[in-house]
């Protein structure tokens, strides 16, 4: 409603919880941590070094190897997990014959938390594990999942993905349910195939939900080195060794902060400016008749 | 008047074997309470790191892993241990590992041993001789022990040969592996590959690795772990911890090297085994693990006295290293005890005796981890290194990727 | 185009049936309009004839070929909808040239037969928009158009004007009206409009709970319907029923209308007792007329040109009279009026059946 | 689309159907699956037909409940009922929390609206490692150390679920709204008895959110609860991972277990996902 | 129940002027009809009197009170939206009930009222149901259930019928102006339906573009149209308007029609070569009548009762010719016709202005 007479102290009311506790426990925290990377630890004291340690950054090649992989890593993980959660989810709508069975088997992985998602995959993918049992009994021969160079980093696209995709679903049903049926109908008769009414109609119809779920699912995806953590360390010959996991590396195992705050404020910086495309790209010319 | 005392533990048996402490104490100390808060041992690094950093005063005693004690002290997490405790009853390469800088800054709760465990029946089956060792049924006294580490230990050349032929494979999947280590790729499970033929990790100062970690020693280490996945796949890849406990206790494992902190759990299989000295190179000298928990004060604590006294009951006393012994059996650092393990007649049989090799190994060949203040840094550069060689890396590169790694990630710390 | 058939078309679904066994045969560029009370299958069956709902028994026919078991795109048939179903987020231009783009049409083409059919449908200046900028009858045209220029042989409406204010309804009825004559397409049509139903139709079929009651020309179902239920169907404002008893006479009379005699030649055979009911609809009604009624006004509706006059509102059996020029006509207004018995229809009011 | 009753024709089809649909939930489940069977055995024969694997992987053989009996006398029942208050309390003031901030950035123009709004969506941008210890002091100052506020309150807020709420609450025709004003219904009472029935699928979606959160949280929970007294479930299953052993078996029933509450009650609730309500009362 | 009066109602959205100071009474009671073209701001000044948008300028008054920049709540006016807003998960009694409720009235009276308004509409059998489980007509009742049992001073209704089938329509017409002869309530009603507003009206209020052309009963604007917009946009079908002349002698003649005279009293000035527009009703064209006209029919609807010749279709002025009983009157036809000068109306055709 367009009132010029707005409400302030009702929308004051609704947004403050939320503000606060963004601020107090987001917001605050962040700025704190920023500061971070302006300070380094020198013998026990806190010395301020200014830009220091984001310029030693430009010189740090591990730095910019890890760029490389934490860009190749999203570039493959989001259009595949969001592609495989739109599919998930229009299975998950069809209606026929004992698909209820199907849709809950569909969010089984919701529940599997991360760590332990982990570890059931990495004994899964071990060198004589299960997976290499079961493709051997197609004839195909045992890979080294986690463990090589050329596989390590689409094994864990793969794990994130058997994780993720379930939960992108949910959202992205809640979408489909507003594209009116006769839509479909209407491209039925127009002689417009199954993959075509996909790529014009229902993608360019889901498009607010999508933005949702394209924009959650690259900051987690942005984010994400849990799974690295705890399978690769980053490795093989760091090719798995994405930005996060470098800050944590840096604060955590070797008391780095500044260096760890410095690499977390490029990554969130970068981050944003995909985000903020992504905003431009899909929304605004927002269009349901 | 009463107060309490909060101490970070690591969650298991260690949290029990330091309340077996803690009740001790109180018995003598009431006006003292000591909480111990327990954190899984995967995350007990990071949350240390992130409480003691965050200065925070709800912590008084501090669980400290030998090689981060320069990481925290050089950072001023701990404060210096009182002189007045006397650190004469320990074993000193334990007490010179808890210094930095030349100033105490923690004393060590307990020591380590590794040791290799074979399993007898698949060296029987495979028609060769398992190496001298201890066994069950078996007793042995101190001096059998000293006689069996000093001539009798077998080489890391003597494992490869025995491992290959252990080592089955099934239509190209291995049912039976030869050897594995139990900490793949650690640095203070492979410190002593390289130290054995003849070079430290890193140089004196703590910050160069150059000339160290991808010396010619270190090299030829590094090819021996290379070999032991690559050329003669004898070893199953990417172990997580425990698990090479788990392969062994299901007989699919012929030898590893491991902790002497594995006998219960071993013990409790049916698994007939053996175990032997921790090997060496061939040629070079006979270099032992070592290095365990120590105890320091957070340097925020407002109670400083009383967790001076505590950390020196924990590990300077009678009762409280006897009380952390019975309840955990670690090897200790505490030489009245280390003597009674030599001579009590009740460490003459198997597995107690196991600790009469891990007696000699701290007093004759274990070599500590390097002091430095970067060895996360270290340890992290190290481990990515043997993990790669063991997944098919050049050895070359590994290494110089390694040395390249901390030296530019331990010169932040060293500026 | 081409003629269309359905034999014995039945549709359940699940256990219900909707549809019970319609035989129908429509001619080539012939305008059918199906009507029926809401509920009666009118959709259900112009689906059927799309393909967009399975047959569960029975054959459809376009021209020579049997379709029953065909997808929709394959039968050459486009359909318009209630309620447009416009891609939304496509221009105009993309709307209508969509499906011929699917389905491999050079570029080119497309852009010939869109600009052809906009033409057509006075939509060149709209092209770029987006549906949502249109008004109502600029969507419905826009749905008209995207069923243009696939150039099908049968065209399918589903109540295509519902949605549109009176005034829009009058054109674009107008401009449908053009459309068959111009392209002489078979054309089905369901609509619950009076007025469509009318003017549009070469045959107007009624439905009645999945059955067809009766189907013919416009004029033909208003001259000559064939029941209770079709007489009260078609026409608007709809038919008077009146209360008619036989006497023992032989003579119709209306007991509600102090049992004045309707003259009605009736062949059927006398049952004495039977209830009637004596159908005349509101233009019917006039002064001067043979069968002479006086009735009292409840309440005139005043259009201008046209007044209606309601009568026994809430009544079982109310009447409306439609009165040209009545100004003067108000509520409590007796009014002196009559019908023709030559206009009027006898029906059973039992069966519904109507009597001769 | 329509439903389309079988056909002679159609079996085929149909059964490729379900043939692609048990592959994909195949997938899904075979995990679950080990872990179910995994959760059976004893611990020392977990890895007895997994290196390498056959198929006797996939029956719990030998079989046991031991597991089950030993987790829960290691007071995991008590762990689950402690996380399943934790993730209930954060996702129900998270709903009111952040669908009052959804709704009020969807329904009202006001200064500054575009600002505040990014700030909350970049709010979810940033990775929880980066600010743990800022985040932690804070805590610390609030003296929540070992209070399960400090495991709620932070977690309440969550840009992202604003951020649902804000796209979804946008859909809902205004026309709900307008009605409901002249007729002189509160603002409250707009967004709880129109705006949240219309919206229960984002509702559960970001009920989910809140709930998982929670549900897998475990860096937080171990700072924030020095003394270890009020244990959560990832913080519990981590202590399976020793430092010299796992406990393998009992690790996977709890994770058996925690797989499955979510699920299990996130299926009454199903439905809701397979028939929408949207503008069901709008229009003839 | 109280009158309503607008002064100088202003409303810009942004830049754009939407509605251009409107000045209006409504009385108690009144039943007042908004009409215009689409966009011309009809839903923009029911809104500003409803609340729901603001206004730039001018002041609304609700009986005695100022109620321009009160809160909706507060101003005891009702509205029906065009779109029924119905609450979708909601039964009808919670729909109709969930306004006194939320405003605290006590259960069992809310229980009264809405049993009350329910049987006043015929809701009762309903009452259990969801929206979706009801018909347009249906949902339509509840929606004025939901105004009604609010007893507002004021109701308003924007297009509320405009998405009802034709029957519907009717019947819903009917039952609105039974609840406005109960209520005796003032009502302001937006339709774009001139039957809708011909016979509810009791003023009619015809806008174009955020201002008001002409205000007055439905027969004033029927007979006595201001100028050429409210005469065209009053009446179904539309009036036909007839390009004149006056000549040198004064005379009005049609050129388009053989220079028929069409004889007018006129006492306005004389301006030669003025554009002048003849304004003639469909109904009011017919055999035998003084201005007598000679055309070819395009197209005919038959309706049953009615017949509509269409003359010149696609040419600038176009007739449209009503008809009783003309069944042979077909495509081609040459009918004699003609009009009465006294039911004609004379315009100016550059300014729009009646011409008398
Ligand atoms: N998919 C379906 N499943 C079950 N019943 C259905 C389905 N579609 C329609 N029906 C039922 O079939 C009957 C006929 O519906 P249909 O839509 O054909 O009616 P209609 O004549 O078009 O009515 P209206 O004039 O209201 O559009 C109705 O009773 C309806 O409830
Ligand atoms: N919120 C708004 N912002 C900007 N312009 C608006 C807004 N609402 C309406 N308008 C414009 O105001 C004008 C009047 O709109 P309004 O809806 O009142 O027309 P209307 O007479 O009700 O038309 P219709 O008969 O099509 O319903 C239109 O040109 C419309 O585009
Ligand atoms: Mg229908
Ligand atoms: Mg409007």
């Amino acid at each position: 409603m367009s009132r010029s007479r707005t409400p302030v102290l009702l929308i004051a009311a609704l947004l403050a919880p939320a503000i606060i506790g963004l601020v107090v426990f987001r917001l605050y925290p962040v700025a704190l941590a920023v500061s971070d990377s302006f300070f380094n630890m020198v013998r026990g004291q806190q010395v301020f070094v200014g830009l220091d340690n984001y310029l030693s950054l430009l010189a740090d090649q591990t730095f910019w190897k890890s760029m490389q992989v934490t860009f190749w890593f999203n570039l493959l993980i989001n259009p595949i997990q969001i592609a495989l959660a739109l599919g998930l989810a229009l299975l998950y709508v069809q209606n026929f014959k004992g698909v209820t069975l199907y849709r809950v088997l569909f969010l089984i992985p919701i529940g599997v938390s991360l760590p332990t998602a982990v570890i059931i995959w990495r004994i899964m993918l071990t060198q004589d594990g299960l997976v290499n049992g079961l493709i051997g009994i197609a004839g195909v021969p045992a890979q080294p999942w986690l463990t090589s160079e050329s596989l390590a980093l689409y094994s864990i696209i793969a794990i994130a993905t058997w994780k993720g995709i379930s939960y992108w679903m949910i959202f992205i049903i809640g979408g489909l349910q507003t594209i009116s049926p006769e839509i479909y109908d209407a491209a039925r008769i127009d002689g417009v195939k199954a993959w075509q009414r996909l790529i014009f109609i229902t993608i360019p119809l889901l498009r607010p939900t999508l933005l949702f779920v394209l924009v959650a699912d690259v900051s987690i995806n942005f984010l994400l080195f849990a799974p690295i953590f705890m399978l690769t360390q980053g490795g093989p010959a760091d090719s798995t060794n994405v930005l996060m996991y470098e800050a944590y590396k840096s604060g955590f195992i070797f008391g780095d902060m500044g260096r760890a705050m410095a690499i977390i404020v490029v990554v969130v910086a970068i981050l944003l400016v995909i985000v903020a495309a992504q905003f431009r790209l899909l929304s605004g010319r927002e269009a349901r008749s | 008047q009463d107060k309490t005392l909060n101490m970070i533990v690591i969650e298991g048996g260690d949290t029990t074997a330091m309340q077996a402490v803690v009740d001790a104490y109180k018995a003598d100390h009431p006006g003292i309470a000591i909480n111990l808060q327990s954190y899984p041992f995967a995350q007990f690094f990071q949350v240390a790191e992130l409480r003691l950093r965050s200065a925070d005063t709800g912590i008084d005693l501090v669980y400290v892993d030998a090689p981060l004690l320069a990481s925290y002290a050089s950072r001023g997490f701990l404060s210096p241990i009182d002189p007045a405790i006397s650190t004469g009853e320990l074993v000193p390469a334990a007490v010179q590992a808890g210094q930095y800088d030349g100033t105490q800054y923690a004393l060590p709760i307990n020591n380590s041993a590794q040791v290799l465990y074979f399993n007898k029946a698949l060296f029987e089956a495979a028609g060769i001789t398992p190496p001298a060792g201890l066994t069950k049924g078996e007793t042995a006294t101190q001096a059998e022990v000293d006689t069996l580490a000093s001539s009798e230990r077998w080489t890391w050349e003597q494992v490869a040969d025995a491992a290959q032929k252990l080592t089955v494979k099934d239509n190209g999947r291995t049912t039976t592996y030869g050897f594995t280590v139990e900490q793949f790729g650690e640095l203070y499970q492979l410190q002593p590959f390289g130290e054995s033929l003849g070079s430290p990790v890193i140089g004196p100062d703590g910050y160069t690795a150059k000339g160290y970690l991808d010396s010619e020693a270190w090299t030829k280490a590094a090819t021996f772990w290379s070999d032991l996945y690559n050329t003669w796949a004898v070893s199953p890849k990417s172990l997580g911890y425990g698990e090479a406990a788990s392969l062994f206790g299901n007989g699919q494992l012929a030898m590893f090297a491991g902790g002497t902190w594995n006998l219960p759990i071993l013990s409790a299989t049916d698994i007939d085994f053996g175990v032997a000295p921790y090997p060496y190179f061939e040629g070079g000298s006979v270099v032992t693990p070592t290095g365990s928990w120590y105890v320091g004060v957070n340097a925020a604590s407002a109670n400083q006295a009383e967790a001076m006294d505590f950390a020196s009951y924990l590990t300077t006393s009678d009762a409280g290293t006897k009380a952390w012994f019975d309840s955990l059996q670690q090897l200790p650092t505490y030489k009245p005890l280390l003597d009674t393990i030599s001579t009590s007649a009740d460490y003459d049989a198997f597995p107690q005796n196991v600790f009469r090799l891990g007696v000699y190994d701290s007093l004759n060949t274990a070599v500590a981890r390097p002091v430095t203040a970067a060895y996360g840094q270290l340890q992290d550069a190290f481990r990515t290194a043997f993990v790669d060689i063991a997944n098919g890396v050049p050895v070359a590169d590994a290494l110089a990727s390694a040395v390249q790694k901390f030296e530019s990630a331990a010169a932040r710390v060293a500026q | 185009m081409a003629s269309l058939t359905l034999s014995d078309v039945r549709k359940s679904f699940g256990d219900t049936d909707i549809i019970h066994g319609v035989d129908l045969a429509i001619e080539n560029g012939e305008f059918a309009v199906f009507v029926g009370p809401s509920g009666c299958g009118k959709s259900t069956l112009l689906r059927m004839i799309a393909g967009l709902e399975t047959v569960s028994a029975g054959t459809i026919t376009i021209g020579e070929r049997d379709v029953t078991d065909l997808d929709p795109s394959d039968r050459r048939v486009a359909m318009v909808f209630q309620s447009y179903a416009l891609y939304p987020h496509m221009s105009v231009r993309d709307n209508i040239g969509f499906g011929l783009r699917m389905n491999g049409v050079p570029r080119a083409e497309v852009d010939r037969k869109v600009a052809d059919a906009a033409a057509a449908l006075h939509l060149t200046e709209l092209l770029d928009r987006k549906p949502k900028q249109l008004s109502g009858g600029q969507r419905q045209r826009v749905a008209i158009g995207r069923a243009i220029v696939r150039q099908p042989e049968i065209f399918l409406f589903d109540e295509p004007l519902s949605n549109l204010d009176a005034e829009l309804r009058v054109q674009m009825r107008l401009e449908i009206a053009r459309l068959h004559a111009d392209l002489a397409a078979t054309m089905i049509y369901v609509t619950h409009d009076q007025v469509e139903a009318m003017t549009l139709a070469d045959k107007i079929v009624v439905l009645r709970a999945g059955r067809v009651e009766q189907a013919g020309t416009p004029l033909s179902l208003y001259d000559d319907p064939a029941n209770l239920f079709v007489a009260g169907f078609i026409g608007s404002p709809r038919m008077n029923f009146l209360r008619a008893e036989r006497g023992a006479d032989g003579q119709i009379r209306l007991p509600d209308h102090g049992n004045v005699v309707v003259p009605l030649a009736i062949t059927a055979a006398a049952q004495q007792g039977q209830d009637l009911l004596i159908g005349v609809r509101p233009e019917h009604f006039g002064p001067d007329l043979p069968v002479r009624l006086s009735v009292t006004v409840d309440l005139v509706e005043h259009l201008g040109g046209a007044s209606y006059a309601y009568i026994g509102s809430g009544s079982a059996h109310p009447l409306t009279i439609e009165m040209r020029d009545a100004r003067t006509v108000g509520r409590g207004t007796t009014l002196a009026t009559g019908f023709d018995p030559a206009r009027a229809f006898l029906f059973d009011a039992t069966t519904g059946a109507r009597v001769r | 689309m329509t439903a389309r009753t079988a056909k002679p024709g159609k079996v085929l089809s149909f059964g490729l159907k379900h043939l692609a649909y048990l592959l994909i939930a195949f997938i899904f489940v075979l995990p679950l699956w080990w872990a179910i069977v995994s959760s059976l055995r004893p611990n020392g024969a977990i890895f007895a037909d997994i290196f390498p694997f056959t198929p006797k992987a996939l029956l719990p053989t030998p079989f046991t409940t031991e597991a089950y009996t030993g987790i829960f006398e290691r007071g995991f029942g008590l762990i689950i009922a402690n996380t399943m208050l934790v993730a209930f309390v954060t996702m129900i003031a998270g709903l009111i929390v952040n669908g009052a901030a959804g709704f009020a950035f969807a329904m009202f123009d006001f200064k500054g609206k575009k600002i505040v709004l990014s700030a909350i969506i970049i709010s979810f941008m940033l990775p929880f490692e980066a600010i743990a210890l800022p985040l932690y002091t804070v805590t610390q100052q609030l003296g929540w150390l070992d209070n399960i506020a400090a495991l709620i309150v932070p977690s309440i807020a969550n840009g992202l679920a604003v951020f649902l709420f804000y796209q979804f609450f946008s859909q809902v025709p205004k026309d709900y709204a307008e009605a409901a004003r002249l007729d002189g219904v509160s603002w409250l009472n707009i967004l709880l008895r129109i705006y949240v029935p219309l919206s229960l699928p984002t509702c559960i979606s970001a009920a989910l959110l809140l709930f998982i959160f929670q549900w897998e949280a475990f860096l937080w929970p171990l700072l924030t609860m020095p003394s270890q007294q009020f244990k959560v479930i990832q913080v519990g299953m981590a202590a399976f991972q020793q430092q010299y052993q796992t406990i393998w078996n009992q690790l996977f029933a709890v994770s058996v277990i925690t797989a499955l509450i979510p699920i299990a009650l996130l299926l009454p609730l199903q439905r809701y996902y397979v028939q929408g309500l949207a503008g069901a009362g709008i229009k003839g």
